[in-house]
């Protein structure tokens, strides 16, 4: 039973970990083929594992329904939302648009997903303004040079504040384009570069120790 | 025609010989053309060869032959290709004759041998011809040389392509990686030992101010693992975390609530802190409603988020894991609500957000490094020093490289800086 | 049968997208707007029903999503032709169910092990080569060009080597940062600070364009085209506002949003 | 107490910056402010000069490649440029690799040509959309036909008056690629330097910065940055649109955010020395 349970399940991890890895090395037609194949095969499993999350998210509100937790007439509106986009793709195929103009889906798509999902990623404008303003307080040394960075790049990105930067500023012959290029491309690129390189080596210790095994807490306890 | 290849000027590579022998194997027999002699000024295309493109997949054919001294801009280069054996030619490519030598191929110094001597051409075969038929099978090819409007053909070679078997242009990565895992391995071996040093990472001693403050003001902890499915990099050390962090709570006392986005993670997650609530002693107080799950989609699990957060207002966030746009959405519902916020992640352009946004937070590295720090588990605290043995490997490379770079180019030795970005290179 | 196929043209010809479908599509589109905004003011009721709402469609919309673009074309298609080699990862699909089942849960590891191998082997080489060796290059690079560089260009390829390597250090976990150390990290940290500051300053100007888009669509919506939809909405949403205000009077409010 | 007032405005409810900025934001799309836009940045007069001086007639291929998440920025730019194309009586031909630009590319058409009394067929010709955007641009390269054979409404392509004498990338003038992904890299790298055909471009605000050094080195000959981009574009071709109203709104809501930050230090200031 340990066999079936533990050991084959590490097993098809080194495997397929393996033979991955070893695909980017090797250019022959079998290895493009086997990439192509399970890059495939890894998409059909990711969209049965979407089913996982749809039942889950229906056994917990139908949960608080049966329950008449509190505000469980909410999660009927789950189960609104949901159909409401399922029923139409179900009636156009899938498709958001056809010949005679958009079907029922793309419809559904505008005016119900498209406007929420927008609209939530909106919300982000205010809450940019709001984080700024608490946070750019220059406390520190380092919280200047934060500041400062933040400000010329908030400034320079308008044309108004390429007109008050010239007045001000202008003495110096040096536009805010240069300055915000200038920062973007040296001391940000240092900073930006020493997070990636850091977090390349990270990842790539955690990859091996899921590839043999020493990492496997994602499968669970026995 | 690969012994020139192998003929390098820098014998500290020896094993790429090694490498090149596996591809010289593969490689085909390339014809060799007799001289013709067309009429005009123009002499004759000297040493045209048909080569396989190597480390390839295949299809891709090289044509080789010496650059003249007649190759000036205003001569054109045309190149037919062909699949019968008479006839069928089409035009595959057309270039100014003082363009597209050896140098042009961007391969590393240990795998081509960049001349200037040479013209060399790449034709994709694909791009003419089905796919399914251009390695392997047979293909003529000639060269037109055009000027002052009069063309000259060169003679016909002919060879098929093949697919290869080793990338010899990613030695580079490969020896890297190779030590990377000798170097794992030996850490991995010793993980035994006791008494490893770790730095402190600031975010992380703040853990105990947070759950504290929440036993006191009776308010429930949340514990956000961002949207990345379990097999980031990310996701697995936010779990090792998330450990931690409800064993502490289950000391304290405390309620916990992970709300998900990922159905595998919570699943993992689940194990995790019915875990930690056992080794806590405290299996009684484990409930299975920790774990939430909330959606798959990105926004409307940041809104349900936010409007969790602002109703329960927890006491203390955690953000740990893997975020996109939704982590200011979330850190700063957190913030107005008056939680005290912990973050960490390695999506660096997420990271502006969290550091202003919250009180505490792991910058990239840091996050993976905390499982170890808080579980001081050897196993884990081994896996730190190789990632220290990498960011030496590029502290190195860096500082030596600028200084070899910087002489090399100053005293123009370009064959010399050209090996050092080689080495660098990405291919 | 006949009368089935009847039916269903006859009901499907009631969701053609004719103009008033389109209006209406505005109210909906204004109104789940306005309503997910109000949560800036303060939570409540119709925050509540957007949110949830929300869910279901962002669930709905994956579904959708993973049932015509990938079970479809990928699964059943393929079975259609007599394909089976997709069973494979359908069964490797299928076990992640198993979930459910506590019993028998661990055929999920099939499944989970797939994806973990994959997801490491891919990383590995890629991450070596664009995030090490490539950034090694990136910073080495600038200064092959020597000879055509001005003093200032030196300066700056120096400057992002001399940052890279400070940061670095600062992510060191193996020294206690003490003394030179400290210096070094330090500096690291100035350079990280530059980093976030440029990023958040860089990207207001994305979010300030996402919520002019919003409100550009709102101002399309307030048209008579549309019966004024926003206009209704937002006055409705205020009213109920100041109602829910006036009777809870005296009450003690929940502290506010700060 | 003065430092007590102070500390409470430090406490501001944020509700009211949300008020302030959505009032900044709306204000101009009701009624546009028409700020001073009086500097155009180097990267966009580029753009502009290298448009103006293709001689009329010539065919232009438009890759729009936005979806509505970043079209706020991304579809002013589109229709600037386009404008300008008509203007000058060029041919133009739009492709796509995002399935979702599909519906943008037809508000555009529905709209633009009628302005400059444009015919489809003639003018201007929309293909439909493909996958796989770096096979079909290498396909382009040899025969564009070999892959684009039909238009999006299914007619034979080589028919098409537009497309009279143009086979692949040598017969066209200029690649104009806006997007927000990293498509123009894709166009930059695999067509501008391949295949020598001009490319210019038009990237969101967030990626501009890191297109340096391609304007550097002349890679792109020219690129529309964000709304700016848009905005600068349109006021060159003399047709305001909605690049100068977002940027209008943009102006004011950068510089309420520099205002909150001035405001909050110079309190912080005060606190600390009074």
């Amino acid at each position: 039973m340990k066999l079936i349970k533990k050991y084959i399940p590490l097993a098809i991890v080194f495997t397929f970990g393996v033979l991955t890895l070893a695909s980017y090395y090797i250019p022959h037609k079998i290895s493009v083929d086997y990439t192509e194949l399970i890059s495939q095969w890894e998409n059909i499993v990711y969209a049965f594992a979407f089913l996982l999350g749809l039942v889950s998210l229906f056994y917990s509100h139908y949960n608080k329904i049966a329950r008449k937790a509190d505000g469980w007439g909410y999660s009927l509106f789950v189960y609104i939302g949901f159909f409401a986009m399922v029923i139409p793709a179900f009636m156009s195929s899938g498709k958001q648009s056809t010949d005679a103009g958009i079907t029922l889906l793309g419809w559904a798509f505008r005016y119900l997903y498209n406007a929420l999902s927008s609209t939530m990623f909106a919300v982000l404008a205010f809450y940019i303004v709001s984080t700024a303003y608490r946070s750019f307080r220059i406390k520190s040394k380092q919280a200047f040079v934060l500041f400062v960075a933040a400000f010329i790049l908030i400034l320079g990105k308008v044309p108004l504040g390429q007109i008050i930067w010239d007045s001000v500023l202008g003495w110096t012959k040096c536009g805010v384009s240069d300055v915000i290029e200038w920062i973007m491309s040296v001391p940000a690129v240092s900073g930006k570069r020493g997070i990636m390189i850091g977090i390349s080596i990270g990842a790539i210790v955690t990859s091996f120790k899921i590839i043999f095994g020493i990492e496997k807490q994602y499968l669970g306890k026995d | 025609m690969y012994d020139s290849m192998i003929k390098n000027q820098f014998g500290f590579v020896l094993f790429s010989v090694l490498f090149a022998a596996i591809n010289v194997s593969a490689a085909n027999p390339s014809q060799a053309v007799k001289k013709q002699t067309p009429a005009g000024a123009i002499p004759p295309i000297e040493n045209l060869t048909f080569a396989d493109m190597p480390y390839d997949v295949g299809g891709t054919a090289l044509l080789k032959w010496n650059v003249r001294p007649t190759d000036t801009s205003d001569v054109v280069y045309q190149i037919y290709v062909s699949s019968l054996e008479t006839g069928g030619w089409i035009k595959a490519d057309e270039f100014p004759a003082d363009t597209r030598t050896g140098k042009d191929i961007e391969l590393p110094f240990w795998a081509w041998n960049a001349s200037v001597k040479e013209h060399v051409v790449k034709v994709e075969l694909p791009n003419y011809f089905g796919e399914a038929q251009t390695t392997g099978s047979v293909f003529n090819f000639k060269v037109v040389t055009i000027k002052d409007k009069k063309s000259f053909d060169s003679g016909i070679v002919s060879g098929k392509t093949a697919s290869n078997w080793f990338r010899l242009d990613r030695l580079n990565n490969l020896i890297l990686l190779i030590m990377i895992i000798i170097v794992f391995f030996w850490a991995v071996s010793h993980a035994k030992r006791k008494g490893l040093f770790i730095r402190r990472i600031a975010g992380l001693d703040a853990i105990d101010e947070a759950l504290g403050r929440a036993t006191e003001m009776g308010k429930p902890v949340y514990y956000v693992p961002g949207i990345g499915g379990m097999s980031g990099i990310s996701t697995i050390a936010s779990t090792f975390i998330l450990g931690e962090v409800s064993k502490k709570v289950a000391q304290y006392d405390t309620q916990i609530k992970v709300p998900h986005y990922d159905p595998i993670v919570m699943t993992v997650c689940k194990e995790v802190v019915k875990q930690s609530f056992l080794e806590a002693g405290r299996p009684d107080s484990y409930r299975d409603d920790i774990n939430q799950f909330i959606s798959q989609d990105q926004f409307s699990y940041a809104a349900s988020v936010d409007g969790m957060i602002s109703r329960e207002k927890p006491a203390a966030i955690f953000f740990m894991g893997y975020f996109m746009a939704e982590s200011l959405l979330l850190a700063e519902v957190g913030a107005t609500s008056g939680a005290i916020q912990i973050a960490g992640t390695d999506q660096e352009s997420q990271l502006p957000f969290f550091f202003t946004a919250c009180d505490y937070t792991l910058i990239g590295e840091e996050l993976y490094a905390a499982g170890a720090y808080l579980s001081k588990e050897p196993m884990l605290m081994s896996a730190l020093k190789v990632q220290d043995f990498g960011k030496l490997v590029v502290m190195v490379s860096v500082f030596f490289g600028i200084i070899l770079v910087a002489v090399g180019a100053r005293f123009h030795w370009d064959t010399f800086v050209q090996v050092i970005l080689n080495l660098f290179g990405a291919y | 049968m006949d009368f089935l196929t009847h039916f269903w043209t006859w009901f499907c010809g009631f969701f053609i997208i004719t103009p008033a479908w389109m209006t209406a599509g505005a109210w909906l589109a204004a109104g789940l707007t306005i309503f997910l905004f109000s949560f800036l003011y303060k939570d409540n009721p119709f925050f509540k029903t957007a949110e949830h709402l929300y869910l279901g469609a962002g669930m709905g919309w994956l579904l959708q999503v993973s049932f015509y673009s990938v079970l479809v074309p990928k699964v059943w298609e393929p079975l259609m032709n007599h394909e089976w080699l997709v069973l494979v990862p359908s069964l490797l699909g299928l076990s992640l169910l198993t979930q459910f089942i506590p019993k028998i849960s661990w055929i999920s590891r099939y499944g989970f092990t797939f994806l973990m191998g994959y997801g490491a082997g891919l990383a590995i080489p890629v991450g070596l080569s664009t995030d090490f060796i490539s950034q090694i290059s990136g910073t080495v690079q600038p200064l092959s060009m020597m000879a055509s560089m001005t003093p200032w260009m030196i300066f700056n390829a120096l400057l992002v080597a001399f940052g890279v390597i400070c940061v670095l250090f600062y992510f060191f976990f193996s020294v206690e940062h003490k003394g030179h150390m400290q210096k070094v990290s330090n500096i690291g940290i100035y350079f990280l600070m530059i980093y976030f500051g440029a990023a958040f300053g860089n990207t207001v100007m994305a979010r300030f364009s996402l919520l002019y888009g919003r409100f550009d669509d709102l101002y399309a919506f307030s048209s008579a085209k549309y019966l004024y939809a926003t206009q209704f909405i937002l006055i409705g949403m205020v009213v109920y506002f100041a109602v829910h205000a006036f009777l809870t009077r005296g009450k003690k409010e929940p502290e506010a949003a700060r | 107490m003065l430092k007590d007032k102070l500390q409470k405005f430090f406490k501001i409810d944020r509700r009211w910056i949300f008020l302030l900025l959505a009032a900044m934001l709306f204000i101009p799309i009701m009624k546009p402010l028409g700020l001073p836009n009086k500097t155009i940045s180097r990267d966009v007069q580029h753009s502009f000069d290298f448009l103006e001086k293709v001689p009329a007639g010539s065919f232009v291929l438009f890759s729009l490649d936005y979806d509505p998440s970043t079209r706020p920025e991304l579809h002013p730019q589109a229709m600037a440029m386009i404008r300008h194309a008509f203007k000058n009586n060029l041919r133009v031909g739009v492709v796509t690799y995002i399935a979702g630009s599909t519906g943008l590319i037809a508000e555009i058409f529905e709209k633009v040509p009628k302005e400059y009394n444009k015919v489809y067929g003639k003018d201007y010709v929309v293909f439909p959309y493909m996958a796989n955007p770096v096979a079909v641009m290498t396909q382009m390269a040899s025969d564009m036909y070999g892959i684009y054979n039909k238009d999006e409404a299914g007619a034979d392509a080589r028919l098409l008056p537009v497309m009279q004498g143009i086979k692949n990338y040598k017969d066209m003038a200029l690649v104009v690629e806006i997007t927000g992904t990293a498509m123009l890299d894709y166009w930059v790298a695999y067509v501008g330097d391949k295949y020598h055909i001009p490319v210019i471009g038009g990237v969101t605000g967030i990626s501009q910065p890191g297109y340096g050094p391609y304007l550097q080195r002349g890679q792109l000959k020219g690129l529309l940055g964000g709304m700016k981009g848009a905005a600068e574009y349109e006021s060159l071709v003399k047709v305001p649109g909605k690049g100068t109203s977002g940027i209008d709104s943009l102006n004011l809501g950068h510089l309420l955010v520099l205002i909150l930050i001035s405001v909050s230090n110079i309190i912080l200031l005060l606190i600390k020395y009074l």
